[in-house]
């Protein structure tokens, strides 16, 4: 099993795909360090909001994961 | 195009007819006598600057639940006969019309009031990603410091 | 219906579809991109209390020609596309639309404060006179304290 | 030859008429003197506006008059 990583609006262009499997590692943290550098620095950027599974989290780096977890990355958004 | 009760709020991956809605929104509130309508829709721009396509992404999981608690909290705060947001997600084109909020109110000024908070909240607080193609380049709209400035006036 | 260049305004003695306005009001303005309107419509109103009937009457030398300088007033305060402003004069019946007034900019805010101030002036400010028909009986509306209240948020 | 008075909203009402011709005297004043007393208290009301063949008056009583004015009284409004 694995987890699934989405990228909204830019960072899909950073990322090069709407979603990426990766392995189930403990954290947030183990997971972006994991990443290509470029995408690792663009996901750490303060204004990137998270969501697991749908859900909004508050605190980014020691969320508990579990395999089958979707992790989405929210960058600033733009709408309207 | 009916509409669905007092508060009814979509997400369309296909155009409409702004002018269709608006028209089953007044009839549906007979008792009201006001409706305030916001209609944005693809720029036409200028020259160089013309935005060929425009693209709005979302994310399934919150940007519809979002939108459906902002509504909530417009119906909350103004005494409102009924509240319409409708935002496209999907590729557009110049001309387009990519977001109608309407509210409908026996009392002007709360049709006003509670369609401007949801448009100042949809532009600054939903999950929407905008892109546009301009002279064949894609480029990603980053958020408007006076979108934030229009949010802040709502205390 | 067409609408006839930035500004325009008209006086109507008879109905019309708000609907066809704005989209061809929309359509005007490819360059803009936020229309605000405010439609006023005939309340059906509440048991004994109910409108049967409106009337709307004017004084043909001052009502169109202050139509036009109160929407010059509009055009030269906001940066602004165009300007719309139709009020009905004559019998009307629940659901009809007395008043419809369009803004449309580039900028979402100008566009709302357009409309609403338009909105103020020609709610206490311009030469109507209304008359409602309830429970058989016609009765003038006096203006509304709210009306003058509304009005003076302007300066 | 005489002046017109135009009544609108709810004088027309107590006027029982939208307009009257009235023989041309010099002032408001005078003309108001000559009609209905209920119609003349309403005409007098201060809320009440006047325009002179179109424009609007600011003072009432000393206009001067000609043959064929039209003389509008104008209550408070009540539009939209």
């Amino acid at each position: 099993m694995a987890l699934t990583l989405a990228f909204l609006g830019r960072l899909e262009d950073v990322a090069g795909a709407a979603t990426l499997a990766v392995p189930t590692l403990g954290t947030i943290a183990a997971i972006i360090d994991s990443l290509d550098p470029a995408l690792a620095l663009a996901l750490r950027d303060p204004r990137v909001k998270l969501a697991v599974n749908g859900v909004l989290a508050g605190e980014r780096d020691d969320l508990a994961l579990q395999d089958g977890d979707e992790i989405a990355f929210l960058p600033p958004v733009s709408g309207g | 195009m009916s509409v669905a009760g007092p508060v009814d709020v979509r997400l369309l991956d296909a155009g409409f007819d702004p002018a269709a809605v608006l028209t089953a929104f007044a009839a549906a509130h007979p008792a009201s006598g006001g409706f305030v309508s916001f209609l944005g829709q693809v720029r036409a721009g200028d020259g160089g600057a013309a935005v060929e396509a425009l693209e709005l992404r979302h994310y399934t999981p919150l940007t519809l639940p979002a939108m459906q608690a902002l509504a909530a909290t417009v119906m909350a705060r103004w005494p409102l006969d009924g509240l319409l947001a409708i935002h496209r997600v999907g590729a557009m084109a110049p001309g387009d019309p990519i977001v109608l909020v309407a509210a409908a109110a026996r009392h002007r000024r709360d049709a006003f009031a509670a369609a401007d908070y949801a448009m100042d909240h949809l532009k600054s607080e939903s999950w929407f990603w905008k892109r546009e193609k301009v002279a064949g380049a894609w480029r990603w709209i980053e958020p408007r410091a006076e979108d934030f400035s229009d949010l802040a006036r709502w205390g």
